[in-house]
């Protein structure tokens, strides 16, 4: 039996969330706030009503023609449900903490409506069934995600806004035509169908090379791969919970969802071997996650600092995509929810500094371990998560991509591995450093920069639990990934079944 | 109940460094005891464990599935470990007493030390007990990564400058290590695809680069161990470490990495391959130049804390060889190990035990200098292998070499016992001279002279496997005491030879500073490189902006045309008719 | 070709019924607009009550057209066939002129109550009237005199429609859009005068079958392609669109830019079938002109400081899309199946343009008055006062755009996808490099309007549902794009 | 020119008189500056016209123009130069305003290819009609007023003259309808509507160049497209 309305339910919900939060007028802070939860705790069910009938097996499908030979599809299988969970799972957060972060700021109803559009755009391109219905919703997901960017409204603003564009809407032209001469080659070609391009070998190759460049570098964009990074770190000046869904979860992730969807789904693994598309773009992650860590090394602000990394670990998944074998996918999987949780986490701590003592750059974090003790552990449990020690979830990915990549033949992605640990250790431990060794205004040395006490805790309750919580998610998705239902066993079942159909 | 008792064991001090964090978050920071029993009783269960005999676990749902079980070889391992620990509590209850009364007296800064050193305390030894019971790839890690990074706050205590060089070259290192390892387990597990240590070793042994494997493996665990060359942190962190930490540091913390050789090499394996035994030799010869350098290099130091630090390096170099011999002679190993494993537990009781002494020394409790002399030396000479355990420990480690005739390599060893000696009466001379009466504690002592008794009469307590230890033979007395008295000899010796001649005293953490210079001279070129990219890059930006600049006006300009056209519509209209009809006439026509 | 313009004798006879729809469809508006010119209607709800039956007629001419399929009137008046034909292309052109000419006429009583007018403010209703029968009109007519009428008295009533603001600007923009279209129309005279010369009747299906290729075939496609290109503002002869619109009421512009110009590209395209079924360089020459056209509208929308400009100088860009499908629609040996992939393309890039010009004039307008600035500046900051104008505009952009989900991409789609299966690859740049330039515009409007540090003027609040009325226009043309397959399959209800 | 030769040969009088007096006087009043007489002309032209579609026995189209073109439209110009019923501003003498050199070359060139081109289409379409009852000075004088009247129109600037040359261009391919199509029924149709449409554009046009005088003076009607649009 087909449930279609349970895809198309779980999109609208967000979708009707931005409606209504678009006609409630300005003030109407309960009534939004009320709406805002109310539809990411729906969603939360609703993805959870679709996990559990994947794993009953189940292929809830909607679809509907548009013209000739292209439908719009919704599909909840098992790859698109575990990105879907992601995002509404990391929605709740996002949205709790955005409504502590802008308490009594401007703009909040404009803020609210385009995030949730955003949102919407990121569950339609987890459940988007075929190219077509991938790129409607990846373009969405540009138009909504620039009000975010430029919200504060301010010149630097408005300039990485621009910048964002550029990127962005090129890419998304470059990927259109990708698709169109997809099209044009296969006709409909759906996620669902086993067959891979494998048929058009013989006498297409350059064309189905040409259509991957075309579609992967479209792709890679958003995903922030050397050299096409460029907007990311500007899109700091965003406020953080934006930058903490751009980073963690929509918009970095859209890029790399896609490109696992391109390899497995369109083309599929074996014919992207032999066409050895796969170790370019290993090396090209490869590249990414060192020029990353560099780069972020040199930075001396606080998020900036994070951007980086966030280039340099969103390549882990393209990395792990590229590896051919179980293990590497299934790295890439579970580092697409376990990178997600952990940066997550870590851009809460950012904004909660940012707002509680005013805190940017590093050398301003002395001390902030006495006088923020939660959220400084949660950062400290982001940062370990990030350099991949156990029992955190990063070490879990590391691990996967190590074993991937040594079955893969692939040895010197291991040294890569390592060499970007060492690199994530030796940009983060130098913060937690300064959080817990050293002294700072805490004790009674200097000023924050601008201190405000915000909540009777630390600071903000609303900023202060979902931070907590995607900190002991992250903790719990390492510690306990033998649990069923955990992202690492949801992502070797998403594996098995591409590898052993 | 056993793997009640093994989950109590790894619970407890959890729960110990949980109750610390909320006292200091909560409890008004003038007057709470920041070692209280709890915290004390943090390595008991472990204790407990460790004579209650061999248990297994297995857990699913952990990380990548946890395998803990305490065999053979880890029961003794971890009550050596958890022993030390223990006292080493009692001992920091009396040596921090002082600053105690300090963060009483609310000094912030002391404060903060002491809940730091209280909270990672604990945490260091969870580290510890599980990577001692972990027989899967990622408990181990775990457990290694914990108890190297928390033992951070161990070395780091004092917080003066030299606390800050020692601290900042130990996690140097670990990070170096930390790396070596990760790879090192990423190849050879991803090679047999297994998740145990077991599989690790086995690995090792048939995979076509398991030398290679075992070399990061080596490498990695080897920063741990003080291996000639990954050395330098030890006699750095040590002298600046509260006695107490350098106990623990020097005790169990370097025979982590002992353990983790023991665990993943293919120590005794039949068909070891040949690179495999290559291998083996590079470390026995490693092994052995670390014990006789460290020696040489050791006795010129000042601080009788670098003294012991190097004395750690030499004796970490005989089991470094010892192991080697697992390599290079197999079949050796079978009888080899459990002296291996009480020349561990030895060594950690004596050199915790002496560590524990030096802070005695300078807090002398008010008996005759003729009483506390003595028990000072009583471990070195120990460790000497003059007399109690030490000889037991000599000998258990000869007699498998005497059966299968490794003649020189025993010869060796019973220099590098001379070296150990001269060490020993290094450091207790040094001590001698920087004795300081008053400010003793009971605790302090206390758990002193229990580690002492403790590491005298170590083989009746190490739970070792039946017969696997004996009394030397009355005979053999001669060859094993010897060094200490040539040592001692060669100390006075070299000390009225060099009385006149005033010897500055070469730095510690010798190839640390070569180390430093090389890398700033490293980094010197690529800060240069940096800097010219970042110029390169500001002056890209630059001309791109006027580019842009000028590129808007010619457009500016270009769009004037539209005028143009607006004006000469029409015209342009008769055109465009001239023009269809001429190409469709001509199109016509071909 | 021919056949899917419908030019060929229906199997059914028209109902009676039908013949109702017809009349009201094509005379309501007309008789409407002279009634609203005796009581202007002060509110919207009169003009929505009146609305109803033209919008019933539209609809019966639908159902009708579902049922019989496509059917033909004919009359035979002192020895001159006047003929109308009523197929899914027709319907769904008819239909669209009405959603949007009764959007315009909604919107107009708020305008006209808060932009002071003056007293040639009544003249606006029956112009507007003209305008959308005779716009009717030439959806249906099969016959040179029935077409030639009709544009000339839409052009006409247009003409008079855009210089109702009677500034001096506008006067003098209006005079000029008056002679060219009025000398556009003789030159088309011309070459219908060589047709009628030549073959001597005017009915086109008539001409349909008669017509082979020579050179009076020749000459006269030359004569009518330049005339219309002048009256449809096609690229060299667009320079007079942007300063008509510059100084014209809201409504007017929307209904101008969204029909007007496209009935001139309707017959142009419909003519040339007939006359030109495979030439090749024509076409051609009309796409290469679209090309640069695209870039051309592109980059003048793109640095202009006036909001109104920007708006019409992107109708240029957008017309030049659709002269970029000429080739394929009209050239020689265009595969069939990339012929109907650019046959839907074209008619749903034109139908959603419609709209979504529509909905921008009238966002534009709205803001405009709000907040009585006319340049980009002016708008800054609005993000914050007014978010639902500024929404429909982001809308509306995002089907000029073409991105999805809108008619603007679907339409987008299809002709990328058909242009790729006939190697046209200059014109799948330009459209791709014409939709990058179509953001840099719109995204320079929306950067302005997103400054939080911007002057606070005054606002003067707008009536109710004008936004509304945009809005609605939006969302229909983002809906064309996800709901494509109807009207598309309308299209292909051309009889084959 | 295989037409104008058979008009020789053909020789009649009265019509070859008739279409060099429209063709005369189309060209003055196109080409004079002195707008009162070319408005003058243009009365005499149309008068001409009428003469002509009697002549060509289309009574109908005569009584149409009589009307429209004679009656109305010629009205409408005098009411634009401001001599019926006068108003404020001032009244129209002379177009001051001079074209470079330039353009106006380029529309000598324009006017004369297209008069190529029109007389090739006419060409083309009477090679194989059979019978026409308009012989073909007419002809002839309408693809030279058709030609000269649009060259005009792209080459003036003052709307009055524009419009001027609008209307002629509009005789000009009425008559050349006629001359390719006969009087047929069809024809005629096309014809008056288009007489009406000139009619209504002239008015308009008329009463735009008044209220622009009113507005802005004289400048007004050369000026093609105000000084804010050069910012564009």
């Amino acid at each position: 039996m087909n449930a279609a309305w349970l895809p198309l339910t779980t999109l609208l919900t967000s979708l009707l969330a931005a409606v209504v939060i678009f006609t409630l007028p300005e003030n109407a802070r309960r009534l939004r706030t009320s709406a805002n939860l109310l539809a990411a705790v729906g969603k939360i069910i609703l993805v959870g009503l679709m996990a559990v009938r994947v794993s009953a097996g189940h292929e809830d499908t909607f679809s509907f023609q548009i013209v000739g030979n292209v439908d719009f599809v919704l599909r909840a299988d098992a790859l698109g449900v575990m990105f879907a969970g992601l995002s509404s799972l990391l929605w709740l957060c996002t949205t709790v903490y955005a409504i502590g972060y802008l308490e009594g700021s401007a703009n909040r109803k404009r803020f609210f409506g385009f995030f949730s559009l955003c949102v919407a755009s990121t569950l339609g391109i987890a459940l988007a069934g075929n190219l077509f219905t991938f790129l409607i919703f990846y373009e969405m997901l540009t138009l909504s995600t620039y009000p975010l960017v430029v919200h504060a409204g301010t010149q630097k603003a408005l300039d990485a806004g621009r910048i964002y564009l550029r990127y962005t809407l090129s890419a998304g032209v470059v990927l259109l035509l990708g698709a169109v001469l997809l099209y044009a080659l296969t006709g409909e070609h759906s996620f669902s169908s086993e067959a891979g391009l494998g048929n058009y070998l013989a006498d297409h190759r350059g064309l189905l090379l040409l259509i991957f460049a075309l579609l992967v570098g479209g792709l890679a964009v958003k995903a922030a791969m050397v050299p096409l990074h460029g907007w990311l770190p500007r899109a700091m000046v965003a406020p953080a919970p934006v930058s903490a869904l751009l980073h963690a979860v929509a918009v970095v992730k859209a890029g790399a969802f896609g490109i696992l969807r391109v390899i497995y789904d369109l083309y599929g693994i074996e014919l992207s071997v032999e066409l050895g598309v796969t170790t370019a773009l290993a090396v090209m992650a490869s590249i990414t996650i060192i020029y990353g860590s560099l780069r972020a090394l040199a930075q001396q602000e606080l998020k900036p600092r994070l951007a980086f990394s966030t280039i340099s670990q969103v390549s882990y998944v393209v990395l792990g995509v590229s590896l051919f074998g179980p293990f590497g996918t299934i790295g890439a999987l579970a580092h697409l929810l376990h990178q997600g949780l952990m940066k997550v986490t870590l851009f809460f701590c950012a904004g909660n500094y940012a707002e509680e003592l005013g805190v940017h750059r590093i050398d301003e974090m002395d001390g902030a371990g006495r006088r923020m003790p939660l959220t400084s552990l949660a950062f400290t449990i982001g940062a370990l998560g990030m350099i991949g020690l156990p029992p955190l979830a990063g070490f879990i990915t590391k691990w996967y991509l190590g074993v991937g990549a040594v079955q893969a033949q692939m040895y010197w992605v291991v040294a890569v591995l390592v060499a970007s640990s060492s690199l994530n250790a030796m940009y983060f431990l130098p913060i937690l450093h300064r959080l817990w060794f050293r002294t700072g205004p805490a004790h009674g040395q200097g000023q924050w920069p601008k201190e405000q006490r915000l909540g009777r805790l630390e600071t903000h309750g609303w900023l202060l639990w979902p931070m907590v919580f995607t900190a002991l998610a992250s903790l719990g998705a390492g510690l306990l990934a033998g649990l069923p239902f955990s992202p690492l066993d949801w992502a070797s079942r998403v594996a098995y079944g591409e590898y052993l159909p | 109940m056993m793997s009640l008792l093994l989950v109590l064991s790894l619970l407890w001090p959890l729960g110990v460094a949980m109750l610390v964090a909320w006292q200091v978050y909560r409890a008004p920071a003038g007057r709470h005891d920041y070692f209280s029993w709890w915290w004390l009783s943090a390595a008991w269960p472990a204790l407990l464990l460790a004579y209650g005999g061999e248990v297994q676990w297995t857990i699913d749902v952990w990380m990548l599935g946890g395998e803990w079980e305490l065999n053979t070889l880890t029961r003794p391992w971890l009550a050596f470990t958890a022993l030390l620990w223990s006292l080493a509590a009692v001992h920091a209850r009396g040596y921090f007493a002082a600053e105690q009364s300090q963060a009483q007296s609310g000094d912030q800064a002391v404060q903060r030390r002491l809940a730091r050193l209280s909270l990672l305390w604990p945490l260091a030894l969870l580290g510890n007990v599980m990577l001692i019971i972990a027989q899967d790839i990622a408990s181990f890690y775990l457990g290694f990564a914990l108890m190297t990074f928390a033992a951070y706050a161990l070395v780091v205590h004092s917080g003066t400058d030299k606390a800050r060089l020692g601290a900042k070259a130990y996690i140097i290192l670990a990070i170096v290590g930390e790396g070596l390892i990760l790879g090192g387990f990423l190849w050879s597990a991803g090679e047999a695809d297994t998740l145990t240590l077991q599989g690790v070793r086995e690995s090792i042994l048939v995979a076509e680069h398991g030398a290679w494997m075992a070399a990061l493996l080596c490498l990695g665990f080897g920063v741990k161990a003080g291996v000639i060359g990954l050395h330098v942190w030890l006699p750095l962190a040590h002298p600046v470490a509260p006695a107490p930490a350098s106990a623990v540091l020097s005790g169990t913390m370097i025979k982590a990495g002992l353990l983790g050789w023991i665990s993943v090499l293919p120590l005794g394996e039949a068909g070891m391959s040949a690179p495999l035994t290559q291998l083996g030799q590079v470390m026995l010869v490693a092994g052995l130049a670390a014990a006789f350098l460290a020696a040489f290099y050791g006795v010129f130091q000042h601080h009788p804390k670098a003294v012991l630090a190097y004395s750690s390096i030499s004796q970490m170099g005989m089991l470094t060889a010892l192991v080697a011999m697992g390599l290079v002679a197999p079949d050796a190993w079978s009888i080899l190990w459990p002296g291996v494993v009480l020349f561990a537990a030895h060594h950690a009781l004596a050199k915790g035990t002496l560590f524990m002494g030096t802070s005695i020394s300078e807090h002398m409790p008010r008996w005759s200098l003729a009483l506390i002399w003595p028990l000072l030396a009583l471990p070195g000479i120990s460790l000497a292998g003059a007399i109690g355990a030490g000889m037991v420990t000599k000998w258990a480690v000869k007699s498998p070499l005497y059966e299968m005739e490794h003649d020189t390599l025993i010869k060796l060893l019973s220099w590098a016992a001379v070296g150990t000696a001269a060490l020993v009466s290094v450091a207790l001379w040094r001590q001698w001279q920087q004795r300081q009466p008053g400010g003793s504690n009971g605790w302090q002592w206390g758990a002193w002279l229990v580690g002492i008794s403790a590491a005298l009469i170590t083989p009746l307590w190490l739970p070792l496997p039946a017969e696997s230890i004996t009394m030397p033979p009355l005979k053999e007395w001669l060859g094993i005491l010897w060094p200490l008295s040539v040592g001692i000899a060669l100390v006075a010796t070299g000390r009225l030879l060099l009385r006149f001649i005033n010897t500055a005293a070469p730095p510690a953490g010798d190839l640390w500073w070569l180390y430093a210079g090389v890398i700033a001279a490293g980094l010197g070129p690529v800060k240069r490189i940096n800097r010219g990219c970042s110029e390169l890059k500001t002056a890209c930006v630059v001309s791109c902006r006027q580019a842009e600049r000028s590129l808007m006006d010619a457009l500016t300009r270009m769009l004037e045309a539209e005028n143009w056209m607006r004006h000469h519509v029409s015209g342009l209209m008769m055109a465009l008719a001239l023009l269809l009809a001429v190409l469709l006439i001509w199109e016509g026509q071909r | 070709m021919i056949w899917r313009f419908g030019l060929f004798d229906g199997t059914f006879e028209p109902l009676a019924s039908t013949h109702w729809a017809l009349v009201a469809a094509l005379g309501l508006p007309l008789l409407l607009g002279m009634l609203a010119a005796r009581l202007p209607p002060r509110q919207a709800w009169p003009v929505l009550l009146a609305s109803v039956p033209v919008l019933a007629s539209g609809l019966m001419l639908l159902s009708a057209y579902d049922q019989a399929g496509p059917l033909r009137w004919q009359w035979d008046i002192a020895g001159i066939q006047l003929s109308l034909r009523l197929n899914g292309l027709s319907v769904l052109m008819l239909l669209m002129t009405q959603v949007i000419g009764v959007a315009a006429a909604l919107y107009t009583p708020g305008y006209l109550r808060l932009s002071e007018p003056g007293p040639l403010s009544r003249w606006l209703w029956p112009l507007m009237g003209v305008v959308l029968s005779t716009l009717s009109l030439i959806w249906l007519a099969t016959d040179l005199l029935t077409l030639y009428a009709a544009l000339e008295l839409m052009g006409l009533a247009a003409v008079g429609m855009l210089m109702l603001s009677a500034k001096a600007s506008a006067l003098v923009a209006g005079m000029r859009y008056l002679l060219l279209a009025l000398v556009g129309s003789l030159t088309y005279l011309l070459g219908v005068a060589l047709i009628l010369g030549h073959w001597g009747r005017l009915d086109l299906p008539g001409l349909a079958e008669v017509v082979e290729p020579g050179p009076v075939a020749w000459f006269a496609a030359a004569l009518i392609g330049a005339g219309l290109a002048l009256k449809a503002a096609l690229f060299p002869l667009h320079a007079w669109l942007t300063p008509v619109h510059e100084s014209a009421w809201t409504p007017v512009s929307a209904l101008h830019a969204a029909l007007v110009v496209k009935a001139s590209l309707f017959i142009l395209l419909q003519l040339w079938s007939i006359l030109l079924p495979d030439a090749f360089y024509a076409p051609r020459v009309i796409a290469w002109l679209g090309m640069l056209a695209i870039v051309w509208g592109g980059l003048l929308a793109w640095r202009t400081d006036s909001l109104k400009t920007l708006v019409a100088s992107s109708t240029v860009a957008q017309l030049g899309y659709l002269m970029v499908v000429f080739p394929l629609l009209l050239g020689p040996d265009v595969a069939p199946l990339s012929r109907a992939l650019a046959w839907d393309g074209f008619w749903l890039q034109l139908i959603g343009h419609a709209f979504a010009k529509a909905a921008m004039f009238m966002a534009a307008g709205n803001l405009m008055l709000a907040t009585g600035e006319s340049t980009l500046k002016g708008v800054a900051g609005t993000s914050r006062r007014m978010p639902l104008s500024l929404l429909v505009l982001g809308v509306a952009a995002v089907t000029l755009m073409g991105l999805p989900p809108s008619a603007g991409f679907t339409a987008k789609w299809l002709l990328l996808d058909a242009m790729v299966r006939s190697q046209q690859w200059w014109a799948i740049a330009a459209l791709l490099i014409g939709s990058l330039l179509t953001a840099a515009y719109v995204f320079r409007l929306f950067r302005y309007s997103f400054y939080e540090s911007a002057p606070h003027h005054h606002y003067q609040p707008l009536a109710p549902g004008m936004d509304l009325i945009a809005l609605t226009l939006a969302l229909a043309a983002f809906a064309l794009g996800l709901l494509a397959h109807f009207p598309l399959t309308l299209l292909h209800g051309g009889g084959a | 020119m295989i037409a104008f030769f058979e008009a020789i040969a053909a020789f009649d009088v009265i019509e070859v008189l008739l279409a060099l007096g429209l063709t005369g006087s189309a060209l003055v009043c196109l080409f004079d500056r002195h707008l009162v007489r070319a408005c003058y002309f243009f009365v005499f032209f149309a008068a001409a016209m009428t003469l002509a579609w009697w002549l060509l026995g289309a009574p109908w189209l005569a009584a149409a123009e009589l009307g429209l073109g004679l009656g109305l439209t010629g009205p409408c110009f005098f009411y634009a130069l401001g001599h019926v019923l006068p108003s404020a501003s001032s009244s129209l003498e002379r177009d001051t305003f001079s074209e470079p050199g330039s353009r106006v070359a380029m529309r000598v060139l324009l006017a004369l290819a297209w008069f190529g081109m029109v007389g090739a289409a006419i060409r083309t379409v009477i090679a194989d009609m059979a019978y026409s009852p308009l012989e073909h000075p007419l002809l002839l004088a309408g693809v030279v007023i058709a030609a000269s009247a649009l060259g005009a129109f792209a080459l003036h600037r003052h709307l009055l003259r524009r419009l001027l040359a609008f209307n002629l261009l509009g005789s000009g391919v009425f008559m050349l309808l006629a001359g390719v199509a006969g009087t047929s029924a069809a024809a005629q149709a096309f014809i008056s509507v288009g007489l009406v449409v000139a009619w209504l554009g002239t008015m308009l046009g008329a009463l735009l160049i008044r209220r622009l005088l009113h507005l802005e003076g004289v400048e007004a009607l050369g000026r093609d497209g105000n000084p804010k649009e050069s910012a564009i």
